[in-house]
């Protein structure tokens, strides 16, 4: 059983879609973390749900920079360990500097909620292993600002490391180069707009999400840190 | 008590001659100018439906599932295994037509706080909305606007916005409507109530400062939108979506300790309204000291604190020797917690600022003791002319295709994507049927049972004939329920009038209650919560009348859900009914 | 060209809930001297020159009333610079 | 009392849609001499004096950069008023 902590920063609101994703559907130990948390040893993940920590005030993610939990986060990803960002958690990730860019203000101004397709640029991340190569798949999105932005030069380079996850397979939000998610240079931290979470049961439409959760899962078994 | 003009003060705050001689001899002397203000808003037609109260009691309220019917935060009704079902739907027109955002955002804030205030964790959200048409006048910015407030409020409390409808139609090009519903549910020992008990009992007030805002904000509800309505303006409340997530979460952790006694959220009117209607339904009083109340405005007066419509409140009663705990848990979430008074037996409700006495009220006269007004209604003259229509005497149109597609390009029929994706409607991983479907589908973790929504209201309708008009908006709801798998268990229903005082409005009113009533009573389906929202006119006339039905079912089984999709190649396609 | 640099700000009043939370997060961060936030907004117009000083603050005053601002919650202000 | 006013604004180069749909909508209305709008935020600050005026700017070039700003995409500079 590999234990999940998931951040509760103020203003998460999809804390509880990662926790049953994770109990539920992949059948591991989840675990709320309170963002005073200041030790994060004990857990195998991190998670940084959805949500508008701190209102999303002044940027989405700013705030969030501030609470204990998340500067121990950054310890355990210097470590190694695995911590994922979603949607809001992705915010959270690149305001750290934890991962490059930045996220924008949707290309319409408007939040957007609906079903995407997604496609798989890195198939050998400790986040898409049971995933193929360019292979299609669908998750929803929800969000206001998921305008992925970054400088040519850091594009070029985030290419050239394999360090883009997901493309949208259309133009969404008008991302850069429509990515969707990103990992850090040493690949444990990814950050995606798109919710996996979301989508583990057929029930609700889709249950690709679980490609993403399950990769992480065998990454852990394997013995990654 | 008179300002200088020779308007008595009384008329300026919207009360009427014999509404004052009433508070007079209620009080036994005369009001002083603190509690007169009190009044004001509590005697307004939006706090006590002074024009409708008699004519609604004419719904019926009760069902074998029905555990709290109307006169409560919301309505309750039993979903098996040990759950409820809370479910209200409210309305927010006025404000929304002179600030579109925040109007429409405040809205939904207001109505998720009657639902948590009962216990309940708000698992659903949904908008019913009435708008001119498009191209005209504001209306492009009213729309958009409304949308964008309900999107942002709602999305950032992790509320999934599941449904709603809109319409576009001129008799609304000033008097926008704005109907929010919100469903929860809380295991049924864990209901809440807005009864305060136990003398001595402390009353603290949680979530946002005090500041001046929507002062006078539910009087003003209940005029007419003038000509001058942007000079009101300074009344306009700013919602705090984040304030409110942690007031959810907060809240719904206090109610874990069991010491919470009563709790109620404050809406219209504010500290007045929560204060005297606890005190009012637990037959106690209340002593209340406004020192006490985090501010956020310099040289706030008594009434100013007393009515202030600041949003993201609540006022609970915890019982004595807790306050400590239940402050502790506000404060884990970062929310103010102030004990500002505590329960008494007498049934006054005593408010002290700055070491004085400012106001001294029985709780039941200021809540309760609104007077009605039955009025007669009718029907206006040229109704029958435009009901005189002889179907016959048409021509079908020379070009069925044309206007078909002429038909899927009006607005009102068009795919509703542009609004309902703007909204976060699959947060929480529970919504099975999306919005687009005949009704909303929301599952239950864990359980078998899932639970299905719709609002429902066609004015059109309602206008031609309020009794027929209003029965098929009731039969509409329970149908498009029933297309999903659902058995019809409640309605709370939105009554969106023009000026009641006018005969052929007020009988729009009865007819249309009528005939909710009766298609109520033929399916057994209760009412158990509702709004009323009457002077929705302007110098362009009155609105038509628009009962918005919000309706709930019960699926048994979640795995037996139906879609309106076609689902394979020849399949049979077969028509019921006539 | 001409620069019209717009400060919107929420009036007087108004519950400015977005100051408010950055205010927390400066006192969490330690910044205890500070007493209040207001954030508003800082909208940069540039313009065609026009020869005409004083029809060219008509327009951004136009402007500002009619497009940038709510005036129901908010007040600006405005600067033309020339260059 | 000292009131730090920050302007933050996005970094040259970078694509503002905010600015683009306000500049359309400027467009349509008629204002066709408008050749580009940026939208940035006004941030006010209101701190306790410090009879320092040096500590007081490093303070709020501090919390610039710390809080008000992402560095990836925005630029800022502010002005102290005494008062
Ligand atoms: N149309 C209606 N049908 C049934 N009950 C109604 C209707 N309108 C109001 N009520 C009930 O009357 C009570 C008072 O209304 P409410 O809207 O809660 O007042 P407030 O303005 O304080 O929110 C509530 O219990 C509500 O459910």
């Amino acid at each position: 059983m590999k234990t999940f902590g998931i951040i509760v920063l103020p203003g998460s609101n999809c804390d509880s879609d990662c926790f049953y994703a994770v109990r539920d559907y992949l059948n591991q130990d989840a675990q709320y973390v309170w963002h005073e948390e200041r030790n994060l040893d004990k857990y195998d993940v991190l998670m940084i749900p959805g949500g508008f920590s701190y209102g999303d005030y002044l940027r989405p993610g700013a705030l969030a920079r501030f609470s204990p939990a998340v500067d121990a986060l950054v310890k355990e990803a210097e470590k190694g360990k695995l911590v994922v960002g979603i949607c809001n958690g992705f915010q959270v990730l690149t305001e750290l500097g934890l991962l490059p860019g930045a996220l924008m203000r949707n290309k319409n101004l408007k939040f957007i909620c609906k079903y995407v397709d997604v496609q798989v640029e890195n198939a050998h991340t400790p986040f898409t292993s049971r995933l193929k190569m360019g292979q299609t798949i669908k998750l929803p999105v929800a969000h206001k600002d998921g305008n992925y932005y970054v400088d040519e030069d850091t594009l070029q380079q985030l290419k050239k490391n394999g360090q883009v996850v997901l493309r949208y397979s259309e133009d969404v939000n008008g991302s850069v180069d429509r990515i969707a998610a990103v990992t850090n240079r040493q690949g444990n931290v990814v950050g995606m707009m798109p919710h996996p979470e979301r989508a583990c049961d057929p029930l609700l439409g889709s249950s690709d999400g679980m490609y993403i959760l399950g990769s992480m899962l065998d990454h852990l078994l394997k013995g990654g840190f | 008590m008179e300002n200088s003009n020779t308007t008595p003060l009384w008329r300026t705050l919207g009360l009427t001659d014999l509404e004052y001689e009433q508070i007079v001899s209620g009080l036994g002397r005369e009001p002083n100018f603190t509690e007169l203000a009190m009044f004001s808003v509590m005697w307004s037609e939006h706090c006590a439906y002074k024009n409708s109260k008699p004519l609604l009691k004419m719904l019926p309220s009760k069902g074998q599932r029905v555990m709290q019917g109307p006169g409560e935060n919301a309505g309750v009704l039993d979903i098996g295994d040990g759950l409820a079902l809370v479910m209200k739907i409210e309305s927010h027109n006025h404000p929304s037509a002179v600030e579109p955002y925040q109007g429409a955002a405040t809205g939904v804030g207001g109505i998720v706080r009657d639902i948590f205030a009962m216990g309940a964790r708000p698992v659903v959200l949904m908008d019913s909305l009435r708008f001119g048409s498009l191209g005209e006048g504001r209306t492009n910015y009213l729309f958009e606007q409304v949308v964008a407030g309900i999107s942002d409020y709602g999305n950032c409390i992790g509320v999934p916005t599941v449904g709603g409808e809109i319409y576009f139609q001129d008799c609304y090009q000033k008097s926008p409507l704005v109907n929010a519903l919100c469903a929860g549910i809380v295991e049924q020992d864990k209901m809440q109530t807005g009864k305060a008990s136990g003398v001595g009992s402390p009353v603290l007030i949680v979530g946002a400062t005090t500041g001046r805002d929507g002062i006078g904000g539910a009087s003003f509800a209940s005029q007419e939108l003038g000509e001058d309505a942007e000079e009101k303006l300074p009344s306009v409340q700013v919602g705090d979506p984040f304030m409110e997530k942690l007031l959810i979460e907060a809240c719904l952790e206090a109610y874990e300790t069991g010491f919470v006694v009563a709790v109620q959220d404050m809406g219209a009117a504010g500290i007045t309204s929560s204060a005297s209607e606890m005190a009012a339904r637990g037959e106690v009083g209340m002593e209340l000291n406004l020192d006490c109340v985090p501010l956020r405005a310099e040289g706030m007066a008594a009434h100013e604190i007393l009515i202030s419509e600041s949003q993201e409140r609540m006022l609970l009663v915890v019982e004595k020797g807790k306050e400590d705990q239940i402050k502790q848990i506000m404060e884990k979430w970062g929310l103010h917690a102030a004990i500002m008074g505590r329960v008494t037996d007498d049934g006054w409700l005593r408010v002290c600022y700055h070491g004085e006495v400012v106001a001294q009220l029985p709780a039941q006269l200021l809540a309760e003791g609104a007077p009605q007004y039955i009025r007669e209604g009718i029907p206006s003259e040229h109704l029958k002319d435009i009901q005189d229509l002889d179907v016959t005497a048409l021509q079908p149109p020379a070009d069925l295709e044309c206007t078909l597609l002429e038909l899927l390009k009006s607005p009102n029929i068009a795919s509703k994507a542009w609004v309902f994706e703007q909204y976060d409607h699959m947060v929480r991983t529970d919504t099975v049927v999306r919005p687009g479907s005949d009704a909303a589908v929301v599952r239950i973790k864990g359980k078998h049972q899932a639970l299905a929504f719709t609002t429902d209201c066609n004015a059109t309708y309602c206008f031609l004939d309020p009794y027929e008009g209003a029965k098929a908006a009731v039969v509409e709801a329970a149908r498009n329920l029933s297309m999903v798998g659902a058995e019809p268990i409640g309605i709370t229903d939105c009554l969106n009038f023009g000026n009641p005082e006018d005969p052929a409005v007020y009988w729009q009113m009865q007819r249309c209650i009528e005939g909710i009533r009766d298609a109520c009573q033929v399916l057994n389906i209760p009412v158990v919560s509702g709004n009323v929202s009457l002077y929705n006119e302007t110098e362009l006339g009155p609105i038509f009348p628009t009962p918005v039905i919000g309706c709930a079912g019960l699926i048994p089984d979640v795995s037996r859900v139906c879609t309106m999709g076609l689902k394979d190649d020849g399949d049979v396609v077969l028509v019921l009914g006539e | 060209m001409a620069q019209a640099r717009v400060y919107v700000t929420l009036k007087k009043g108004i519950l400015d809930p977005q100051g408010e939370a950055v205010k927390n997060a400066l006192h969490t961060l330690g910044y205890g001297n500070i007493d209040e936030v207001r954030v508003g907004k800082y909208v940069v117009l540039t313009l065609q020159d026009s020869s005409d000083s004083e029809a060219l603050k008509n327009t951004v005053e136009e402007i500002c009333k009619k497009v940038l601002t709510n005036p129901v919650i908010e007040d600006f202000s405005f600067e033309i610079v020339e260059g």
